[in-house]
């Protein structure tokens, strides 16, 4: 086993790339750590990427914002800026773990863990938000939904690394909110979770919609059923009572440890609704 | 498996040692160092035993590798007293029994103090949700929270 | 003599005798003389009983006095955490 | 010693205030050494293989390539822990438990251990273990494990307790019945009866503290064991009868402890220890992953439990009735006959009857946990009475006080009860402003009483004066939280000084005679009298000594406020004599000033509590929160009412985090799913208001001072108060534990539906 901790993104990815044996990418550690202790993986070769510049950064440009990938949660919740403009992506990134975890937690480690059941991942795709990438092939930007592809397995190929989430500047009248369950009020897996972004007119009309679901499903799912009732409405209780069936519905749900299907596909719609309602009213306040 | 050199500061004093790649900086303090203030109560982060303050951010030292600590600040229980003079947190937790087994407080001293650094006027939620990492068996919590609200008013008049 | 209740299970292995007479100054006295004329309830000693003497139940005290008209009631030894 | 009621007018000078603990500076500044913080040179780190099959026959374990790996010192299996027990049936299950035989009866049942250089070392060799399985069919459930259908774990037992003997081997291994009158006749009298079942999943002690020890055996038949342990005593008499070994030859030095609850009552990992000690020549230490807590530690029993109570129109409950099955592992226990001894304790009942059967499931091995088995029946219990009086339209608190036990009842479990607390705490719940305070919507109140039996047994205790007057005491009770306070506190009210000038400590096994562990609510009931006496008989010659100073007959020396005084008219000159005087010229006076003190502590008191809660109930997701809650219970005399108050919040907060969140979750493969704290839920600090507590003080008549146990009783109630505050809130009859959400929203769903 190595440990490295290269300086540049081109140096990550050669050691990546140049590794023959299994290889892990240490940010926050708080999965693979734990991975490692349960003997589940044993790594050649660990890249710390925190010595990186630019990657334990919170950056607002002209686009948006771009949060680097091994920006701890907690250095979110203390961005001002960035929780005003994506309040649901950082109440979400705020969820996970203790205040211990949250000192090491990044959202791209809680993204490329590919739990179906990460937090910070359905507020981020109802975000829209983006990851950027870099690999032997040079750089490219996807969805955050097409990272993970099934638990524990996302769309990399060897020797890319996220560097980035990408986050858009905001629309006017827009929000976000992001709300899920679990059994006691904190250090607990999301039995099922919801993150909710809309846009509304002067009017207080939904102009556009994200509605996306976690836990319910082998990865978080976007709800376009859900965003479709909500466009063109102002959000009354017939349409969110419309959301959360459709919530409920669009939910496939397994029976395991912290849930049961009823349970979930139950709960993904009242989630749902509540962040709808939240995301619908912070909209209004801005 | 090659180990690796790590110079650090813990406690203000500069520290340097030599891990296992894969080793975990609670294993480094515990048994390289003689620092078994922290303890292991799960290894995965769910317990908070083992808390202790890495550059001026709280984490559980199960999930950071010795590796890691280069070029850093690592706090520990054992740098929480000034010589003979008790933090007043640590005063605190013994005047109002706020331990009972004990293996549970180093954890939730460090994460308190943490608190109220971020935090000097906690409310009662506050303080319940700052330290929700923090598992104990044997208070029901009640206690605990008492001591650190005391000492945050001892802290403020200071 | 002294009357001694027993506990149901071990009333069973009495005989379904649920109250004896025994002569028995003290606890020690007691159990021998219940070994003796109760053969069945010689694994329930050897697994622990206690002995309840007017509500106040005794795990250990063997040379406790069995006082006249006092109440006395067998039970399993117990476990506590 | 018999309660002395002079105490009642006598103003206690250090009992009943709230000092600092002796040992907290250690624990808040890291100094503390607990189970893992221990270290011998040239130590080897132990490891553990375990079954990953719930129910398997070992048919060979091949270790060659594990010996052969480089840094392996020492690799054992059964064999190395030969069967020593001679028939002790209590005994092999301990045996077997620490190192299986000839099959694997749990997931996590220990099966080989190796002990090696390093930790990586010894992981790796535990892979290099070749072991044989035949997996056999296996049964977790307490319910299916009762089926005939049901797989047999053994194929000698047969249920005990039942006649004719069966035929045929069971799981079920015994059968205990108490109770006393007709409760056919009973029922019959009845206006309203209440019967249902009702289910509780098992549970883990949930100590922050992994078992951890660190051996050292030497060739020559002596061996140390560093351990946490709530007994010392009792692991050094485990240890030495497992393994062949001289009692007086094995030294046991007890670390602080993290935590028991009744989970460290017996030895799990420590023979092992020191028979790779034994086999490897080094000392050896063991740490006990959390995972291995979780799969092979502790737990106690699930349970289902069928009750049935009938009352009149005028509320006095006529007959009383419950079937109790309960998991013991793979083991025969007691489990389920503590449940059947305690289910209807607070209770004055003319006729009631209690089954209980003890099933045996390939879970692991039950221990005790906290007033153990009694949590549950109580859950079944109260929450048949509350709806019970809900039927007959009386208030829940005066239907349990009409019916509550009182002095002279017949308890039903068999003896008449002395003085006791269950009335009195009855009424300070009706008179508690809690019970008055407003509920807002999906809020509901509940509550309920418990009752633990609490024990005494062997107490040793020595207490030296020191030259300068100072004392230390040295006891054999491991402190589990803060009785070497309430012990020094003790001390220094018996000798009339002050508390600080008395340092208590848990001497080891060579330093101090047998001591019982710490179970049973015992600690400071037990010690507290072996101080008393040793302080009295240290007092003795402390006047002995202040007689031959004065040269005046001993009868005319009396003890008074920590100083020798010489009574008489006669002796009007003589100054009275401190103890640091008469300490410091004890060379002069014939040496050392010690007492002493063997003694078996029995006459602990029983006792009761009653608890209140509100609980708010999130309709839509069956999430719950507790809103307050509040914990009253009989002490008899509070020695520091602070550490009581920590014993009544503890209980009530692992009571909550039973009745909500925690179970032993497994799958289909009978592999435990959650053995870890992410998934395992105990409660957090935000998932808890401040729990109000109120001690009430009916003294024990078998203690000087009135002295109860107090560590047990208060995890009793919360499985019920809960459950009937959660069926006040959502207008739902829960009888599954835990309510988890998922449980809460279905019952809702189901009630819905109708």
């Amino acid at each position: 086993m190595r440990y490295e901790r290269p300086h540049s993104m081109e140096e990550a990815v050669g050691l990546l790339t140049g590794s023959t044996g299994t290889t892990a990418i240490l940010a926050g550690g708080s999965d693979l750590l734990v991975r490692m202790k349960g003997g589940f993986t044993e790594p050649d070769l660990i890249v710390d990427i925190k010595s990186i510049d630019g990657l334990c950064d919170i950056r607002q440009t002209a686009e948006g914002f771009s949060i680097g990938a091994a920006v701890p949660c907690a250095l979110l919740g203390e961005n001002e800026a960035l929780k005003r403009e994506w309040p649901g992506v950082v109440e979400a990134a705020n969820l996970i773990g203790s205040k211990q975890v949250q000192g090491r937690c990044t959202i791209v480690g809680n993204l490329c863990n590919a739990s179906p059941a990460a937090d910070s991942v359905p507020a981020l795709v109802a975000a829209g938000a983006r990851a950027s990438i870099v690999g032997p092939a040079g750089r490219r930007t996807i969805a955050v939904e097409a990272v993970p592809t099934a638990p524990g397995k996302t769309s990399l190929a060897k020797g890319e690394i996220i560097d980035a989430i990408l986050l858009d500047k905001r629309p006017a009248r827009s929000a976000d909110a992001y709300l899920r369950f679990i059994p006691r009020t904190e250090m607990d897996i999301a039995v099922v979770s919801a993150g909710v972004c809309l846009t509304i007119d002067a009017s207080g009309t939904v102009t556009s919609a994200r509605v996306a679901l976690g836990a319910v499903a082998p990865t978080v799912i976007l709800v376009e059923e859900a965003a479709r009732i909500l466009v063109g409405t102002k959000a009354d209780a017939a349409t969110l009572q419309k959301l959360e069936e459709a919530c409920s519905a669009a939910s496939r749900p397994i029976d395991d440890k912290r849930g049961t299907v009823a349970f979930r596909k139950q709960v993904a719609g009242v989630m749902a609704r509540r962040a709808a309602t939240i995301a619908y009213a912070r909209a209004g306040d801005r | 498996m090659a180990g690796v050199a790590v110079s650090t500061t813990i406690n203000g004093d500069d520290v340097e040692f030599l891990c296992q790649p894969d080793e975990t900086l609670l294993d480094v303090l515990r048994d390289r160092l003689g620092l078994t203030g922290a303890k292991e109560g799960c290894g995965t982060g769910d317990c908070g035993a083992c808390s202790i303050i890495l550059d001026d951010r709280l984490v559980c030292s199960c999930l950071v590798l010795g590796a890691e600590a280069q070029g850093r600040r690592v706090e520990t229980i054992e740098g929480m007293a000034q010589g003979d003079k008790l933090h007043p947190l640590q005063q605190k937790f013994l005047e109002h029994a706020a331990l009972q087994c004990g293996i549970c407080t180093p954890g939730f001293l460090i994460a308190a103090k943490d608190l109220l650094a971020k935090n000097p006027d906690p409310t009662e939620e506050e303080i319940r949700f700052g330290l929700a990492g923090n598992l104990c068996r044997c208070t029901g919590y009640d206690k605990i929270v008492r001591a650190v609200q005391d000492a945050a008013s001892v802290m403020k008049g200071a | 003599m002294v009357e001694v209740t027993l506990w149901g299970s071990l009333a069973a292995a009495a005989g379904a005798k649920d109250k004896l007479e025994i002569e028995a100054k003290d606890i020690r006295e007691l159990f021998r003389k219940l070994a003796e004329q109760y053969p069945g309830l010689e694994p329930f000693i050897d697994r622990g009983i206690a002995v309840a003497i007017d509500g106040v139940i005794y795990r250990d005290t063997w040379s406790k006095e069995l006082p006249q008209g006092a109440e006395i009631f067998l039970l399993p030894r117990l476990a506590g955490g | 010693m018999g309660f002395d009621p002079r105490y009642l007018e006598r103003n206690f000078t250090s009992v009943g205030t709230r000092p600092i603990r002796p040992d907290g500076l250690d624990k808040v500044t890291g100094r503390a050494r607990y189970g893992a913080d221990f270290n011998m040179a040239g130590q080897l780190v132990g490891a553990i293989l375990r079954s990953p099959h719930a129910h398997a026959k070992i048919r060979n374990i091949d270790t060659s390539k594990a010996e052969k790996l480089a840094g392996v010192k020492a690799v054992i299996t059964s064999a190395d822990l030969p069967d020593l027990t001679d028939g002790n049936s209590e005994m092999y299950a301990i045996l077997d438990n620490c190192m299986a035989r000839e099959k694997a009866l749990y997931d996590g049942h220990a099966v080989a251990a190796v002990a090696a250089v390093d930790a990586r070392t010894a992981r790796k060799a535990l892979k290099l273990i070749e072991i044989d399985y035949e997996v056999l069919p296996h049964v977790t459930d307490v319910d299916e494990a009762m089926k005939p259908t049901a797989p047999v774990l053994h194929e000698t037992v047969f249920t005990e307790g039942v006649e004719p003997k069966p035929g045929k081997p069971s799981n079920v291994a015994k059968r205990t019945q108490y109770g006393h009158g007709d409760i056919e006749a009973g029922f019959g009298q009845a206006d309203f009866i209440v019967e249902r079942s009702f289910k509780t999943e098992q549970t883990h002690q949930g100590y922050i503290e992994p078992h951890a020890c660190v051996a050292n055996a030497n060739s020559d038949g002596t061996a140390e064991l560093w351990v946490c342990t709530q007994g010392h005593f009792v692991y050094r008499q485990h240890c030495a009868e497992l393994l062949g070994m001289e009692v007086s030859k094995l030294r046991v030095t007890s670390s602080e402890i993290g935590g028991g609850f009744g989970g460290k009552t017996h030895v799990w990992a420590e023979p092992v220890a020191l028979a790779l000690s034994r086999k490897a020549g080094r000392p050896v230490k063991l740490v006990m992953t959390r995972d291995e807590v979780f799969r092979a530690s502790g737990p106690t029993s699930a349970t289902s439990i069928d009750v049935k109570i009938g009352a009149r129109k005028d509320g006095t409950i006529t007959a009383a009735s419950a079937t109790l099955r309960y998991s013991c592992g793979p083991y025969y226990g007691m489990w389920a006959e503590l449940g059947a001894m305690t289910a209807f304790a607070c209770y004055n009942l003319e006729n009631v009857e209690t089954v209980g059967y003890e099933v045996l499931v390939n879970r692991p091995k039950v221990a005790a946990y906290r007033a153990p088995s009694a949590p549950m029946a109580a859950f079944a219990v109260e929450s048949a009475v509350d709806e019970l009086a809900k039927s007959i339209g009386m208030d829940p608190v005066d239907f349990r006080i009409k019916n509550a036990a009182r002095e002279g009842t017949r308890s039903s479990y068999g003896p008449v009860y002395g003085p006791i607390g269950i009335g009195p705490t009855l009424e300070a719940a009706r008179n508690h402003p809690h019970m008055q305070a407003p509920l807002g919507k999906n809020q509901g109140r509940g509550m309920a009483c418990g009752f633990w039996f609490n024990f005494g047994g062997q107490t040793c205790t020595d207490l030296n004066v020191g030259t300068d007057g100072s004392v230390s005491l040295a006891v054999g009770t491991m402190d589990v939280g803060g009785s070497r306070a309430s012990l020094s506190m003790v001390a220094a009210e018996e000798l009339g000084i002050a508390y600080e000038h008395v340092k208590a400590v848990v001497a080891d096994t060579s330093s101090l005679g047998y001591n019982d562990m710490t179970d049973g609510s015992r600690g400071t009931f037990s010690t507290s009298l072996a101080t008393i006496s040793a302080a009295r008989n240290a007092i003795k010659v402390l006047r002995e000594r202040a007689a031959q100073t004065w040269d005046i007959p001993v009868d005319d020396v009396a003890w008074e406020k920590g100083h020798a005084v010489a009574k008489g008219e006669k002796y009007g000159n003589l100054p009275a004599l401190s103890l640091k005087e008469i300490a410091a010229g004890a060379g002069n006076t014939g040496g050392p000033i010690a007492g002493h003190s063997e003694l078996v502590a029995d006459g602990a008191g029983v006792s009761f509590a009653t608890h209140i809660c509100d609980i708010e109930v999130d309709p839509e997701t069956g999430a719950t929160r507790v809103l307050r809650y509040t914990v009253l219970q009989d002490a008899g005399k509070a020695v520091h009412p602070t550490y009581v108050e920590g014993q009544y919040q503890g209980g009530a907060a692992q009571g909550i985090g039973w009745a909500l969140n925690e179970e032993y979750i497994y799958g289909k493969d009978g592999r435990l799913q959650n053995a870890g704290f992410l998934d395992y839920r105990i409660p957090v600090c935000s998932d808890l208001p401040m729990i109000d507590t109120q001690i009430l003080e009916i003294p024990n008549p078998n203690h000087p001072y009135g002295v109860r146990g107090v560590g047990e009783t208060s995890i009793v109630p919360p499985l019920a108060a809960i459950a009937n505050a959660v069926s006040n809130a959502a207008g739902v009859r829960m009888t599954h534990i835990p309510m988890s959400p998922p449980r809460i929203l279905a019952t809702i769903k189901a009630e819905q539906a109708g």
